[in-house]
């Protein structure tokens, strides 16, 4: 049996050996290998970096357990990126299996990083709500209406975070017709943020955005991110961080604007989506590897058949 | 609880991972209890999501207004009828109407849905090419446009099965199977990122939850 | 209370699916042709619900809640409910003999009917006592819910994840230069590959000075990248979904009209 | 007439309670009025279910930025204004879906800013209201709007009808090669020679998916070569009423084969609902009883690349076809023979020769040659400017 045979029919579980290597060591010890910014995730860090402290944001968990890896480190990285900025952020889930859970436990991991941040005044957890554009028709017409408490079941009409920004705005809300002060709709929102696998996160733009007028940022997995680069053209989402590169990428721009976050992105005991993009790379190359390992077998081994 | 867990769910992970290596006893241990687990988990949600909230309740709270459900119910009940061996052919009458409203579903999307919109997508200009660099030709309106129509019309060649092909369409249906070959590579790359991501989750956990908290990491 | 709502809709489903059947069931226990032809009839009108629906806005036809077709809709859900116990009770038929019998792996049959009574019974608990399968008032999980988290989940993603391995081995396998068709499949992928991620930015890590090099290399071939999936990819996507769409289209006209009855065991002569 | 009145009558007293409540001895100059909408309707919105009226305005020029509309309705017996909608300028049209088919609604229209100080001195700007004639909903028989794919499903029943039933009277049909159906009855005879089993997976979609319709055709075929070599088949489920649907046409085969003897329920087996937890069970059972065939054939989701790696590590020959383009990748990269897209379809009649379905094929075949042919006239004409196909092709 020539090499080339050998190398040709060579156990698939020296591959998957490979495999494991290339992403367990990244995990380890990052290399941190430099991502290219690409311009959607610029235009989503520069929206959110232009937002006033005290502004208002809204979160949206609109994705599952199988796609957590890329889509955690965005919801992380917005969460830290608000608090950082003080802005308050409103997080919901929409996503109907294990959207809650996942919101639970960002929510929870961010929060034990900022313990000068309130809950309820800096931040609330909403919780998850069945039947995604029924909740964001209402939370056009009355944020109380779709979410009437939070997830541990408090009310949410007398928390902080729903006061207005400053004291100071006359009550008598313009085209509310009563003496309504404070949140009462999303269109009074400064942002939304919609972490998304499936359909909900096209709702937010051809829904919300549409008809309330609220500024829409993505972050959806890589799958599913070409088709939201027609509504980057169009204007109507703000910026998109496209997959686990998009998280990395805007990891990294965070790491640039705020140095003490560099360190902590740096730190071991936390995953990010860096790791992953490193991680990635190293099964890209792997596989790529294989393949022309493979082809260069094949093509020497047939030409030595040959003669 | 949680600490319990973590250690079912990484041995659970592990059990899995080894059927990677060879088909062990450990790993079919972890299938059979995830099939007979996965069963229970759809006997809850199937009575709580699907049959609580779409019949029981419903029944239960305005009967005037949902009374036609229980056609429902009668035609479920009939699938239960091939354990009936002498009428067991009353069960085709549930089968019979799901099928044929879902086929009669599946219809409109096709048609309505997918042919005439994706039709409507190839219908571009061949207009606006430019020649001032490679990158440029290839990203110019015309080049594209050109490049969507050659490749949807060939492989729709490829999909004639009513006449052999001839001198004409035989050369189509060949760039065609060409286009598709570029789709299947194409996509078949482009999913290994998603993938990828999903093993790094497990590893994820395998690492931060449970070998890093137990080995005080 | 009031009355029972009579609208036209319902009352078109109720002589449809429901009178219609049983009337057919009597009769079928009289004249056994018809077990045969009446189903087709009934699936008949089945079919041609949606389609009209999807022209016809009439009330009784499309409106949402009481029209035949979002109400048929709403119906089999139900219906789908109504099946899981089908397999059920082949699932315990099979594991029950191999176990009664001490077959071979008899063992795992055992695991199997373990895990389907224990996650059962917790589910049926939470559902019929009202408690729920998700997380009780104060917080904590329920049976159901803490099983779902820790044995459910990760068994799924794990399988889930097996993905990243076979499709390394696949594309080992499969990605040869065989012939020419073999030969753009390769070239597609490994180019799709290197435009997804910084590998040429992996491949100049130990050498600074190539770095800048590589970084405008590994943004080129992500617009390559993109362009293949953009241009060659969706058009050919394109053609696959229209073929594709008309067979179906074609199929299900035959299911329709009866002339495909195989799903119900029908023969062609039947 | 008597509207105008009411509402002049309105507009006064709203006049008078404000001047009332107004600041005095200010001298502030006067505010930018709010003008008036353009070319107000009301009407009942066409081709629909019911319920709905479709307001539609032209904004008036020289509208202040951050102006809305703020759209009210009267109903009998009442006729009290109540509002019911913010929309903002630009926008030009409003749905209200909260009406009764039946019930005759006037509508107002008039224009709000918030930040321009009010004539009236009321918090809020309000520019004049424009009423609307009476209006009241009702639903329709036809969606205009649908014509185009009406008049396609239409053509295309037409087509198809008349070539099964030309295909009935005999016309000459031809079907060409495809080289994976050729594969079915090898595959099977290498099962019986080696004397294993052959499995067949309908997919993991309900019977309601057209591909499990589709491969449920197949499984005829496959089930009636089973039989008439006596070879072991083993058919895994996911969804239940698949399960039983595949039994039943398994159970046909072999009656139609004339072996009911060789026909045993376990062939068609339920494995579980979960797409993962099926797909281990599958790959475990592939490794211990080595099939020597395998067909994937329906509507497959991710577990198409395990089951398809797994069994070409046992060395059976395996035949997939799905028509799902995402799946398609993993299938030709791991299986000896894949059906793709439209020849899934095709398979039926390729299997049986049976006129009718072959006539049905001839069907599609004719109606690819007219949508290309369209297509090519569509693309000629807005190559020369003129989109005329988009708009005929576009559905709504």
């Amino acid at each position: 049996m020539s090499l080339f045979d050998r190398l040709l029919g060579i156990d698939r579980r020296w591959i998957f050996l490979f495999v494991v290597l290339a992403v367990t060591i990244p995990i380890l010890a990052p290399l941190g290998l430099p991502v290219t910014t690409t311009g959607s995730t610029r235009a989503a860090f520069d929206y959110i970096e232009s937002l006033a402290p005290g502004d208002i944001v809204w979160l949206s968990f609109d994705y599952g357990p199988s796609s957590a890896p890329e889509n955690d480190p965005m919801a992380e990285g917005f969460l830290r990126h608000c608090f950082l900025k003080n802005v308050r952020v409103v997080v919901c889930a929409l996503y109907p299996l294990g959207g809650l859970g996942l919101a639970n436990a960002s929510v929870a991991r961010v929060a034990a990083e900022f313990p000068e941040k309130k809950y309820g005044t800096d931040y609330v957890n909403l919780g998850y709500k069945d039947g995604a554009e029924a909740v964001m028709r209402r939370l056009g017409e009355n944020i109380e209406d779709a979410f009437p408490t939070d997830v541990n079941g408090q009310p949410i009409s007398n928390m902080p975070i729903f006061q207005p920004k400053h004291q100071t705005i006359p009550s008598g809300d313009a085209g509310m017709g009563g003496n309504v002060a404070g949140i009462r709709t999303i269109g009074q929102f400064k942002l939304v943020f919609t972490v998304a696998t499936g359909l909900i996160g096209e709702y937010w733009i051809t829904l919300v955005n549409a008809q309330f007028g609220t500024p829409v940022i993505i972050g959806p997995t890589a799958v599913s991110a070409p088709k939201y680069y027609a509504f980057i053209g169009s204007g109507q989402l703000k910026g998109m961080l496209g997959g686990m590169k998009g998280a990395a990428e805007y990891e990294q721009l965070i790491a640039r604007k705020y140095p003490q976050m560099a360190k902590f992105y740096r730190s071991t005991r936390l995953f990010t989506g860096t790791k992953g993009m490193d991680a990635q790379t190293g099964i890209h190359a792997v596989i790529i590897l294989f393949i022309f390992l493979g082809n260069v077998a094949f093509l020497l081994g047939r030409r030595q058949g040959r003669t | 609880m949680e600490l319990l867990g973590t250690w079912i769910a990484a041995f659970m992970t592990l059990a899995v991972l080894s059927f990677l290596y060879k088909d062990n006893p450990i790993f079919r241990f972890a299938e059979s209890l995830f099939a007979g687990v996965s069963l229970g988990y759809y006997v809850g949600i199937t009575l709580d999501q699907t049959l609580k909230p779409n019949l029981f309740e419903p029944l239960a709270t305005n009967f005037s207004l949902n009374w036609d459900l229980m056609i429902a119910g009668l035609l479920g009940a009939f699938l239960y009828m091939r354990y009936v061996p002498r009428i067991g052919w009353i069960a085709r009458y549930g089968l019979a109407i799901y099928v044929a409203y879902y086929i009669g579903v599946e219809f409109t999307r096709k048609l309505h849905g997918e042919v005439l919109p994706q039709m409507a997508r190839t219908i571009l200009p061949v207009r606006g090419f430019d020649f001032s660099g490679i990158e440029a030709f290839f990203t110019s309106p015309g080049m594209l446009a050109l490049g969507a129509i050659i490749g949807t019309y060939s492989v729709l060649v490829y999909f004639f099965f009513s006449k052999e092909h001839n001198a004409v369409t035989r050369p189509i249906a060949r760039l065609g199977v060409w286009f598709l070959m570029i789709s299947f590579g194409a996509a078949f790359g482009f999913t290994v990122m998603g993938r990828v991501a999903l093993l790094i989750g497990r590893l994820n956990f395998l690492i931060f939850d449970w070998i890093y908290p137990t080995f005080g990491v | 209370m009031t009355g029972l709502h009579f609208d036209t809709g319902r009352v078109l489903l109720l002589v449809c699916f429901g009178i219609v059947p049983l009337v057919g069931i009597a009769l079928g226990l009289l004249a056994p042709s018809l077990r045969r032809q009446m189903p087709l009839i009934v699936a008949f009108v089945a079919g041609i619900v949606p389609i009209l629906s999807l022209y016809i806005p009439k009330r009784f036809l499309s409106a949402a809640g009481e029209g035949m077709s979002p109400r048929l809709d709403q119906y089999l859900i139900i219906v789908a409910g109504f099946a899981l116990p089908l397999g059920i009770v082949n699932v315990i038929q099979i594991n029950a003999r191999k176990v009664g019998r001490t077959e071979k792996g008899w063992v795992f049959s055992l695991v199997l009917l373990i895990g389907l009574l224990v996650m059962g019974a917790f589910g049926i608990y939470g559902a019929v006592s009202g408690a729920g399968i998700g997380f009780l008032p104060d917080g904590s999980s329920t049976p159901f819910q803490w099983m779902t988290d820790w044995l459910f989940r990760p068994l799924q993603a794990t399988i889930f994840s097996l993905l990243a391995f076979f499709m390394a081995s696949a594309a080992f396998r499969a990605f040869r230069a065989r012939n020419v068709e073999a030969t753009i499949l390769l070239v597609a992928a490994v180019l799709v590959m290197a435009g997804r991620v910084p590998l040429f930015d992996l491949l100049a890590y130990p050498f600074p000075p190539l770095q800048p090099a590589a970084a405008s290399l590994s943004q080129m071939m992500g617009r390559v990248t993109e362009w293949i999936m953009d241009g060659p990819n969706s058009a050919a996507q394109a053609g696959i979904i229209i073929g594709a769409a008309l067979g179906a289209a074609a199929m299900a006209i035959r299911v329709i009209l009866g002339i495909e009855r195989s799903y119900l065991g029908l023969g062609k002569g039947d | 007439m008597r509207w105008a009145i009411r509402h002049c009558l309105l507009a006064v007293l709203v006049f008078a309670s404000a001047a009332v409540g107004a600041p005095t001895g200010t001298l502030t100059p006067p505010p930018p009025e709010l003008p008036a909408p353009d070319q107000f309707v009301a009407k009942d919105r066409p081709s629909d279910s019911g319920n709905s009226i479709l307001l539609t305005w032209k904004d008036p020029p020289a509208l202040p930025t951050g102006t809305t509309f703020e759209a009210r309705r009267a109903e009998p017996p009442a006729y009290e204004w109540t509002k019911i909608a913010d929309v903002n300028a630009g926008v030009g049209r409003y749905v209200d879906a909260s009406a009764k088919d039946g019930v005759v609604y006037r509508y107002e229209l008039r224009a709000r800013h918030a930040d321009l100080a009010d004539t009236l001195g009321l918090a809020g700007a309000v520019g004049p209201a424009v009423v609307s004639d009476p209006v009241a909903s009702h639903d329709d028989w036809i969606r205009l709007e649908r014509m185009n794919s009406l008049v396609a499903s239409l053509a295309f029943l037409v087509l198809l009808m008349g070539s099964i039933w030309m295909a009935g009277r005999g016309s000459q049909l031809f079907i060409r090669r495809i080289a994976g159906l050729n594969a079915v009855d090898e595959a099977i005879g290498r099962a019986t020679e080696l004397g294993r089993k052959v499995i067949y997976v309908p997919g993991i979609q309900p019977p309601g998916d057209i591909q499990t319709v589709a491969s449920l055709a197949i499984l005829g075929h496959v089930a009636r070569a089973t039989a008439r070599y006596g070879t072991e088949l083993d058919v895994p489920n996911r969804d239940p009423l698949t399960f039983t649907t595949a039994r039943e046409t398994v159970r046909a085969a072999y009656l139609a084969e004339g072996r009911p003897d060789l026909f045993r329920e376990e062939m068609v087996n339920y494995i579980t609902y979960d797409q993962f937890a099926y797909v281990a069970a599958v790959a475990g059972r592939m490794v211990r009883e080595k099939p020597a065939a395998n067909f994937f054939v329906g509507h497959f989701f991710a577990e198409a690349l395990i089951l398809a790696e797994t069994g070409q590590t046992t060395g059976a020959i395996q035949i997939a076809g799905t028509a799902d383009p995402s799946q398609l990748p993993f299938f030709v990269a791991a299986c000896d023979y894949t059906l793709i897209g439209e020849e899934l379809y095709a398979a039926g009649a390729y299997l049986s020769r049976e006129p009718v379905l072959l006539g049905s094929i001839r069907g599609t075949d004719l109606a690819k040659v007219i949508l290309l042919l369209l297509g090519l006239a569509g693309i000629v004409s807005a190559t020369l400017g003129n989109n005329w196909a988009v708009s005929l092709l576009k559905t709504q």
